[in-house]
């Protein structure tokens, strides 16, 4: 691997950045709404379900641009947001936010497998014993799903490594603060003759993602052993 | 203090030179985003924090003007470019391009390959040289359209399709490609990347970059990479 | 506090419709497998919401139906010892056990935990998960979860059903203080009639869904009537008698209101009450006091009533004293002995046909 | 056929190391909560890789760890019913009971599906999902399962502890027959020893992952000093006696080698011969030969050894002609009766203690 | 919507070949890898699973270059396939290997935590009558896992549908051949003026992908109550 620029470095380190934000704040989201997914029983659920696979159905480039619609400056959600002093538009921020939008599906999709896999008869002993619905699920559902909600986490880190088209038009490619590792590998790839460059930051990418992959094999299989399985 | 300038990717090489060398000269700092012509357009229009813009086609940049998200009279042609035919073969024979030429039996079957013929600038130019050769209705369903035209350069590159249209500055980065052709400006609107600075910015530097681009000094930069400068 | 519980429910082919009370103590559903025991444990633990009904505890409403109420099953504060363990497997067995009580309020009467895991033989589990336990091991760890939650109510099907005598042995007495020290109601599933007449103040017959036979243990047990529906086999009176001494040679006297009798050391104080299961087939009647023979407990007893059933066996009713016994015999004996209700005769029990199992303590609602 | 077992195993603080031999017929593995029972069974299976152990059905090894040898699960044609059921939840109860058969080589003799499905009573439940079944009725299914499996060896983890009485006396006679009429080895887990003693040809007594007795079941069982082991309220001899007549008041009289016995019905035809398990605790022991008494059954027998255990009681070891019988009585009785190997007395027997499930159909290996 | 041109109609025809034989075609594929990585112990079990997961963690363009180098005309793998006939270059069987292999590692994690979810005493019980490990799989393990089949294949189905940049990058854009719904879309987007195109396009392809989600959803539920969930 050749030595990389600190262009590069920064590219690594916004990726890294931006995939490990946007994977631990949509978490909990994701929980939310896996479990209403796969326990709730609400007018509207089709609606939900299809939302959250939107951003897997739609081609990058257009969820980048419905992001940019909604959370842009002059968006509906992003100019009230900017008042509070949050601003996704053509910051790290937004790159994670793409990233977290991208990711979502499939993270929600493992942690729900995971629920249904829950039998049910546990959470009504748990009921029997005194614990709210709110309890049950976390002293009883939670701990059980852990290994589906690392599927969806290490899922969501992947896919956080490698978004490309949603970021680059939602966020643009700015170095330092909106140029992730995939935006600047396309950035080598549209000049001639940076192939190499474009290279080593995939071996980046590849060996950090790689890194994530083997550690959440490994807590995956301790956590297992220790439920029992 | 930092000027942020978006630009089209193909300038990627010759841009960064430009910096460095302004940098050198000013101790200005630029900030460089590269991506599609269309993406950065977009984004400009969404308010992005851009100083600069420089697009690799001439649409993007009018409808910028007409939203008055530029500063009209900041604008300029600042590069100019040319598109060519490309063999995959090493040893293919130089082509003529007069009208009628036969295309489609030089590809022998194989696929053309070009950049989206409708969408993205190096397609656009492409199709237009052909129509005006008189022979695109016969070529096009052969042609293979990728999204940029690197990656159209890549197919040829990898002998997946005998020719493509590319980019003159792409062609001559490329070694495994041969240069069978260059159309004759007068086949195709001219090809140049206009620059401007946009309604939003509050940088001083921002036009001093500008100038700097469209300044001698960086003129053997761009041409370096292939572009030719315009005056 | 006692339960009262009323249910209507049909699955596919199968329709329950109940009704009955459980007072304080231990209350016994016994009945066959598919009968509707569970169903109707699981409808007071809420977790299942049947078609119709109505459940009160003490002067608290679980469920009505016909007013919309329904207590989620939280807030009703059972220990529901189920029939398939559902034991946590993510937990150790010490979070198990201690499961119930983490959620139970301040204030809630709780039992210690080294008592109850001492009780069930489990403290060298503590540190283990429910994966690698034994079928009886897990059923034990499920007992004492349900011990520990300091229920209000006390839900238990066929706790007992996965462990050997022994261990059924040293849990049954501890059970027999739960139902006379505490105010706890339990409904306790069991297929098992030494059990139930052992544990249960009252009982509840059901069959295919219907109660066919309810009331206070002593009662239906000696009911001869009530042979058929609760089996042969099974039959048995409750006598109750004070402890008078225990000898030296091991065997206890206890002072019945027919008389002495003497049985293996009944693990009692002097003074205490306690009540004797004595199995229907476990009696002989004899019309003359016999002799030299090694059972040592004979008691003058009369007929009340007898009856024949279809087999070769007769159910006789035998006033002993104050209280009640039942003799299963075959109905030549009736014949060559000439019984009769009015008769007067003599009931012989060995002292070692009444198992430590069968003698349980005292029973204030008896 | 028959199956050899050796296993040696360590589980973090649990040793299993235990060596037996099953001869064809049943062999019962009676043991305490957690003593190793599901293990030994589960190894058999093939579903638990000993640390070091044989195991040979028939001339099959099915396990040598010497040699390396190791017989995958399904090539060993056992049917197993799990201690916790294990049906699969996707298919309907008609097709768990047809699992099996349809993996069975097709030559295997096999058992007719309407057959066992009646013998179960489950015929309307065929069309059913094991998550809508009752606790009783899963594990009946799980039974049907691996009679229908036409296996070469049984393996029960207690089949029977969730059913109800009536049921159980159901499916008893079938295990006997399967035990007299095929070929198949039936390893068979209980904590119930009139079971065992009415199923079981040889039984093995395992104690804390040891082997503590082992041996046919008659032997074992009239063994006073196996008394402590299997547990005093389980005692009880087998006395194996021949149909002579069934009277018309519904009792049945046998020719027992020490003289007549009076049963109440016994389902066999004349001149069969049948095992009956007389518990030690209901045998009465007499110096004189009682007069006016219900009990029909009075044997004259002779003391052989008397087993005095630390409590208040005694077993005696009789001679019954050629049976051997087991007497369980206070220690205070062998004292006033004057009882010592070689006295001769008198046993006495009540016909309707004996219950129908503690008469088996004779069992060629004893 | 606005009426749809034939051009793009052809896109809407070509994309659902494409998603449905990449769906289908990666299925098999995808259970096997997946019961590999959740039941096998091997030597490289880790490196499969890194491979698995490259196509999320690669910008798709990279994945779609890699591709193009494996499975190209001159590619090591394409040139002996084309020897039997099979080619992907410029074919819409390219565009289904594209979003096939885009898919693979959704469809892969979905029926892998299916897989881990199956009680393993049940494929005891299994084989103790006498069915062996592929027959345990057939008709214990592959009913139990349907709705995490389901869920893998709908995932995947609806990645294909938005699948992109691999696409183009591997078999360019070729209307009626390779011209998928989203690289239609991404044409319109890059003209000015041409969003109300591109917007029908996206409500075509949100349409089917919802239905297929809705089909799947309701198909998923009766499978559940089945088996008795
Ligand atoms: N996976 C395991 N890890 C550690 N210990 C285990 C494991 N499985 C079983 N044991 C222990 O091994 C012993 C024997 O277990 P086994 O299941 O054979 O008992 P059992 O005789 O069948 O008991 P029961 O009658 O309760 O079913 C128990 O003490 C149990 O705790
Ligand atoms: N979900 C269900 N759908 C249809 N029928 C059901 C369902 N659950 C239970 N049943 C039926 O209801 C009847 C009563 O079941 P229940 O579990 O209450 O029996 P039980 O008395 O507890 O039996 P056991 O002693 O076998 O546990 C049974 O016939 C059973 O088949
Ligand atoms: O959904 Mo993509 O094509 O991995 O950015
Ligand atoms: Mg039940
Ligand atoms: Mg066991």
């Amino acid at each position: 691997m050749s030595v990389l620029t600190p262009e590069a470095w920064q590219a690594v380190a916004l990726s890294l950045r931006v995939s490990v934000w946007a994977t631990l704040v949509s978490l909990p989201v994701a929980i939310l709404v896996a479990l209403l997914l796969a326990r709730g029983h609400f007018w509207g659920k089709s609606l939900l379900n299809g939302l959250v696979h939107l951003p897997l159905i739609l081609p990058p480039v257009v969820t980048g641009y419905m992001l940019l619609i909604l959370f842009g400056r002059r968006g509906p959600i992003g100019s009230v947001l900017a008042e509070v002093g949050i601003v996704f538009a053509f910051n790290w921020t937004g790159a994670a936010l793409a990233a977290g939008v991208m990711a979502f599906p499939l993270m929600v999709r493992a942690i729900r497998l995971s629920i249904e896999a829950v039998d049910p008869r546990l959470e009504e002993a748990a009921g029997t014993l005194g614990a709210s619905r709110i309890a049950t699920f976390a002293v009883v559902t939670l701990p059980l799903i852990v290994p589906g909600i690392l599927a969806g986490a290490i899922l969501a880190f992947a896919k956080a490594m490698g978004e490309f088209g949603a970021t680059i038009t939602f966020v643009s490619n700015i170095p330092g603060r909106t140029q992730t590792l995939p935006s600047a590998i396309y950035a080598f790839l549209q000049v001639p003759g940076e192939e190499g460059a474009a290279l080593s930051l995939v071996a980046v990418s590849v060996a950090i993602s790689m890194g994530a992959l083997i550690a959440s094999e490994i807590l995956a299989a301790r956590i297992a052993r220790r439920i029992g399985r | 203090d930092e000027v942020v300038v978006f630009a089209a990717a193909s300038l990627k090489n010759a841009l960064e030179d430009v910096a460095d060398a302004w940098h050198e000269e000013t101790g200005g700092t630029a900030t460089i985003s590269f991506a599609g012509s269309s993406a950065l357009a977009r984004q400009i229009q969404a308010g992005a924090p851009a100083d600069v813009f420089i697009s690799a086609n001439v649409g993007w940049m009018d409808t910028l003007e007409e939203d008055d998200l530029i500063i009209a009279d900041t604008r300029r042609d600042v590069l100019a470019n040319s598109i060519v035919l490309i063999a995959a073969d090493p040893d293919a024979a130089p082509v003529t391009l007069e009208p009628g030429v036969d295309i489609a039996g030089l590809l022998d079957g194989g696929r053309l390959a070009m950049a989206l013929v409708d969408a993205v600038p190096a397609g656009i130019y492409g199709k237009a040289a052909l129509t005006s050769l008189g022979v695109w209705d016969d070529v096009a369903p052969q042609v293979a359209q990728a999204d940029n035209v690197r990656a159209a350069l890549a197919l040829v590159a990898r002998g997946e399709a005998p020719y493509g249209i590319v980019y003159a500055t792409d062609a001559a980065a490329e070694p495994a490609v041969k240069v069978v052709a260059t159309f004759p400006a007068d086949t195709h609107p001219p090809i140049i990347y206009p620059a401007a600075l946009t309604t939003g910015t509050d940088d001083p530097d921002a036009a001093d970059f500008l100038d700097f681009m469209s300044s001698p000094a960086a003129a053997p930069l761009f041409e370096r990479q292939g572009f030719k400068v315009i005056e | 506090m006692s339960l009262t519980v009323r249910l209507r429910h049909a699955f596919g082919g199968f329709t329950l419709d109940v009704a009955f009370e459980a007072p304080a103590g231990i209350t016994a559903l016994f009945g066959r497998s598919g009968s509707g025991k569970t169903t109707i444990v699981n409808a007071v633990a809420g977790l299942m919401r049947p078609d119709e009904g109505r459940i009160v505890a003490g002067d608290t409403v679980l469920l009505d139906t016909a007013a919309g109420r329904f207590v989620p099953p939280h807030r009703r504060r059972v220990g529901y010892v189920f029939q398939e363990g559902r034991l946590f497997p993510h937990l150790s067995v010490r979070q198990n056990l201690l499961f119930g009580a983490f959620f139970a309020p301040r204030g809630a009467p709780r039992e210690d935990l080294g008592r109850v895991v001492d009780l069930l033989g489990i403290a060298h589990l503590l540190g283990r998960r429910p994966g690698m336990l034994s079928g009886g091991e897990k059923s034990r760890v499920a007992i004492g979860r349900a011990l520990l939650a300091a229920p209000r109510l006390l839900l238990m099907d066929e706790p007992l059903a996965a462990l050997d005598e022994a261990r059924k042995a040293e849990i049954i007495p501890y059970l027999e203080r739960l139902r006379d020290e505490t105010e706890v109601p339990i409904l306790y599933v069991s297929h098992s009639l030494p059990e139930v007449a052992r544990l249960a103040t009252s009982l509840v017959a059901i069959d295919a869904g219907r109660v066919v036979r309810a009331g206070s243990t002593t009662t239906v047990l000696a009911d001869p009537a009530a042979v058929p529906v609760l089996g042969h086999r099974e039959a048995g009176a409750i006598l109750t008698a004070r402890v008078v001494r225990h000898h030296a040679d091991g065997l206890t006297e206890l002072a019945a209101s027919a008389g002495p009798i003497y049985l293996p050391t009944v693990d009692a104080p002097l003074g205490a009450t306690v009540r004797v299961r004595i199995e229907a087939h476990d009696v002989i009647i004899a019309r003359e006091p016999p002799s030299a023979i090694s059972a040592l407990n004979v008691l003058p007893v009369m007929v009340t009533e007898i009856a024949e059933g279809s087999g070769p066996g007769a159910a006789v009713g035998l006033q002993a004293g104050e209280d009640r016994l039942l003799a299963r015999i075959t109905r030549r004996s009736v014949g060559t002995l000439g019984l009769a209700p009015g008769v007067a005769c003599y009931a012989i029990l060995k002292s070692t046909s009444v198992a430590r199992r069968d003698v349980g303590a005292g029973d204030r609602a008896v």
